[in-house]
């Protein structure tokens, strides 16, 4: 096991491919994301009713250094969008 | 008209909704899987849309469309000018211009209702009728950006006056009037109706005839469905909405009439027939609750969802749908006689 | 009855069930998303109501209509009663009671697989069978819930005499006889049938005309898909139950006899027909595995749900389905010639 | 970004609204919820089938105090009908 | 030619198609959701599994049909080996293993629309071409799984006798040819495509009878709404791939039109008819993008998914789907003429 | 509260019911299971479109010594067909 960073974010379904695809450009290119949830925050609800977008839920383990540039292209969309992030600690299990 | 209300009463699809509205009421647990809740409003969009498109294709596009079309579009100007003159002092600007854009807009399903209505009374209406409804999407979303483009501004100097610092709401920065155009384009189901209208003009009647089975025969059961579940969903808008004043409750109820009685007499001078005339009234008096609100939230993140979405789908939605739209019809029929 | 049982066979729902059952032992991943296997059952419900509710409204709540209804409450009361007596030994009393529950409420999809059968084969059956079926859902459950209250009071006085702790399961207290029976009336599939089963009594054959091509045209195609789905599940659940012991599994098999055969015996003392007394014995025959499941786990928390789910999904139902139907038909067609 | 609480949860899909409305009532406004989740505990299997109610999985980032508020609302619904709720640290990136 | 390519534009599901490709062009947020996609692709496989399956129940097994099947198997043998040697040096290795897996497989939506299109222009085909199409499916898989075997045994020598060190791809090791097989007949969409030709086999004309308003009424419907699903597919597949090199874009515009004309040639020389001859054309033509990308995955993890699914479903797919089906059945008619 | 691992693994879905089941056997029976998710990594894109099979994200939140053995039972799934594990600590609401 190696100690890594647990990135998760909760952004509008919509803005997660764009993201996905500025932070392939800067070589992360491993995640996971659960589509189709719902929740409240400071813009109200969203994606509990079928006329509103979802949100989804992303999570990538990686190295701390990474974790910087994760949040330098999550940050912006937060801001314009709504959403959250948290950074907190794991284990990897080596395979 | 008492015995129209009636009738619409009996329709299966409006008893779903009432149905749905009492389930939700006594706190079931039934519920249509959001995924199929969303597939089942992509197929009422491709099945009207496509439906419209025939018919279009059959009649083309006559001075008479152009007229409806027209008259729609004067609609889709007129009534977020007022609603936001109206509103502005009774809620903050900001749900004003919201509430505007909604109100300007237009929801299919009541004009779907619509459609269902005058076709069980044996009433004929227009294709381009569809079309009408596609052009109402946009004006509204533009103008309640620019109302609250403007009252930000306002806002920003009256604090620049009173000497305090300039203040967004926190955690969000309204985004620019190009990608709030491109959202409203590029919706999913603004899209999905304009391609199936254009799929349907082209295909025309042969389209018609493979894909009747499929948009037309089973119309009315899957319609049924829907209106379940915007039942269940008005029942738990209303319960959750905590946001609603009286005034902006009787709003919701007094503006469909309003905004109805104006598109009758509009139809009126234009000599439009009955049933496209109960159609305008019903795209007219109706409000958004899919494209406008979700173009809100981030065009306009200073007003609150909570308003603007619970008025047009918890009050004024249902009331178009059982009361409204037999009303209209009743007076289009004393008018017209 | 060798005849009909294999015309049953041919049927392609019954034969899409099979092949769930074999695409789930050959464990190929082949799955119906969950939210469409949720859909399809909500389908089938709806259709089935609301045919029941138009057949209702053109023959009227008739004496045999009373009779068929009274005969069902009566083995719903009954059911449970010797089903718990004859289990409390052979398994914990609280699993005998939640299998009481089980058996003396009713499968839907059994219900619909015989009214097919009936149709296939020429026989009419009555509306009225359909509210027969929503009034057996919820004695059983009553009485399951009082006779766990029983036993559970039982078990405490033993323990106190014995000098025992009075020990409640770990993290869990039974919940209220309030709150089930407001969960059995409120469940949304109970609810659904009820619903629909009333907007086809009202709309009558207006309403059928509007509904048909989505709730009978296309009915067998979606009750094949949810066979194959029904025929995957089980074959899942028999795989994964390791609570069922060889008595349950005879019981499982035996008992949809033993229930049916009383059934079919009232049936004929109260002069019932043909078709009526298949659809009685189907429903007495048949256990829940909806309703009752869900309240069973919060309301007899002590009973394991891999009991008596997987008896009733696992074994009776696919029993009833492919070998009961015709063999309760063959019967009946002795006795009433 | 600041050190913030990580709670989440698992409960029956049918709690959650009551849940959260009693949560709302304390103040406590922001969440994500995903629904349709199954899993096995105690009290058997949910959610795994087609006729069993899913479960739903909820995330709340909060403070400290907030967590001990949102702790008493929960415990009452696992109590009665099963579930799990665990707390853990995380950083909050701050937008 | 000409015109039967406007007719087939003309089709609403091919129109449908476009304007997926167009909304996802346009960033649409329009989207079929995943439960509802597979659901659609389920029913289809159904559809004409249970359609083809009566067919052959009315027309039995004859020796046209096994000429039709044979022809489709050696088909399905040939094309991964010249499409191995043909890329082998214009990619890695286990790409071109890959990639003659894929398109010595088949695509049975471009059968289905192969079909459509034979329908709307009044030619007759035999159900027997669906169980040609079920016997196209594995042996590409088993080719390719043969080929990557002795590829990896290649590269492993060359290693040693370079005297480095023998490495696996990090974090994976390929899995047994008879994991493999396994997967690829116990695949859902496979196995429902065999039970559905199988019970419609068994259940001949009494089940197409029942079946009918659901497999083939609303078919076109259902049809459209997948192809809206597949343009959106294929536009955002064409915009995330970034491993296509010109050369493979290349391949796989060009090969289907070679892979046609080998099949056409043989169904000339086999006497089929033009029907039969299209439905090879367009299986032979067409590339896997279901099960074999799922199974390569796995059995040939060095290959990369971005190529051979991008090449298949990005290219290859709308190629056949708008182009190569009426280009196919120009080139017969000229042929058979 | 008491403190307990969290283990979280993502793998492809059509492995989950054969894992848990050999997780049942060495007494590991409580989990949850969220179903639909995709994600991006060594072997490429999965699950993100509808032919290629989903991917779950597993939760299950246990004391030291079960981490060991479930970790035993995952990483041979991971090593032949992909995925992660990842474990952190968490407090554990009793109830
Ligand atoms: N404190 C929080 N805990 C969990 N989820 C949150 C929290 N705040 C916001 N979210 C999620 O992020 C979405 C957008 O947040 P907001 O921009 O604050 O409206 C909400 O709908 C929630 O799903
Ligand atoms: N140790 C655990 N780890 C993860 N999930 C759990 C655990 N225990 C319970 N759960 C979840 O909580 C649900 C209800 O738990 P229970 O009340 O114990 O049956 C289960 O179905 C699981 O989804
Ligand atoms: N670093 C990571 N962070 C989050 N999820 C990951 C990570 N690496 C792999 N995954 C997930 O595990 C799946 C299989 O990974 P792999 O075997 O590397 O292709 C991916 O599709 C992702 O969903
Ligand atoms: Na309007
Ligand atoms: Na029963
Ligand atoms: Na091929």
């Amino acid at each position: 096991m190696k100690s890594v960073k647990r990135v998760e974010f909760i952004i509008d379904e919509r803005e997660v491919d764009n993201l996905l695809s500025s932070l392939a450009k800067v070589n992360i290119t491993s995640y996971t994301v659960i589509t189709g949830a719902y929740g409240n925050g400071d813009h109200g609800m969203r994606g509990a009713d079928i006329f509103s977008d979802s949100l989804s839920y992303v999570l990538i383990a990686c190295d701390e250094e990474e974790v910087k540039v994760i949040i330098e292209k999550v940050r912006p969309v937060l801001k314009s969008l709504g959403g959250i992030c948290l950074v907190s600690d794991a284990m990897w299990v080596i395979h | 008209m008492d015995f129209s209300l009636v009738r619409n009463l009996m329709d299966p699809a409006i008893l779903f909704f009432f149905f749905g509205i009492l389930a939700a009421s006594v706190k079931s647990n039934l519920e249509i899987p959001p995924a199929i809740a969303k597939f089942l409003s992509l197929y009422l969009l491709v099945a009207i849309g496509f439906k419209g498109g025939v018919a279009l294709s059959a009649s083309g596009f006559t001075a008479t469309a152009l007229v409806a079309i027209g008259a729609a579009l004067i609609m889709a100007f007129l009534v977020p000018i007022y609603t936001f003159l109206l509103l502005r002092k009774r809620t903050s600007a900001f749900n004003a211009a919201a509430i505007a854009a909604t109100y300007g807009s237009v929801s299919a399903v009541t004009f779907i209702a619509a459609q269902q209505y005058l076709t069980k009374n044996g009433i004929d209406f227009g294709g381009y009728m569809t079309v009408a409804m596609v052009f109402m999407e946009s004006p509204a979303i533009i103008m309640a950006v620019l109302l609250a483009a403007i009252v930000r501004k306002q806002q920003a100097q009256a604090e620049a006056y009173a000497g305090a610092k300039i203040q967004s709401v926190p955690g969000s920065s309204p985004i620019s009037i190009k990608t709030v155009l491109h959202e409203a384009f590029t919706d999913g189901a603004h899209l999905l109706l304009i391609g199936s209208l254009v799929i349907g003009y082209i295909t025309g009647d042969a389209g018609k005839a493979v894909m009747a089975p499929f948009t037309v025969d089973i119309f009315k059961g899957v319609l049924a469905f829907f209106l379940l579940e915007m039942g269940l969903l008005v029942a738990r808008q209303l319960r959750q909405s905590k946001d609603l004043n009286p005034t902006l409750v009787a709003f919701a109820g007094i503006m469909p009439i309003f905004n109805a009685s104006l598109a009758i007499g509009l139809a009126y001078m234009f000599g439009m027939s009955k049933g496209d005339a109960l159609l305008l009234a019903a795209l007219v008096a109706s409000g958004s609750y899919i494209v406008v609100p979700a173009i809100c939230r981030y065009a306009i993140p200073e007003a609150k969802p909570g308003v603007y979405f619970s008025m047009s789908i918890g009050i004024t939605f249902p009331f178009n749908l059982v009361i409204g739209i037999p009303l209209y019809f009743a007076a289009i029929n004393m008018l017209w006689a």
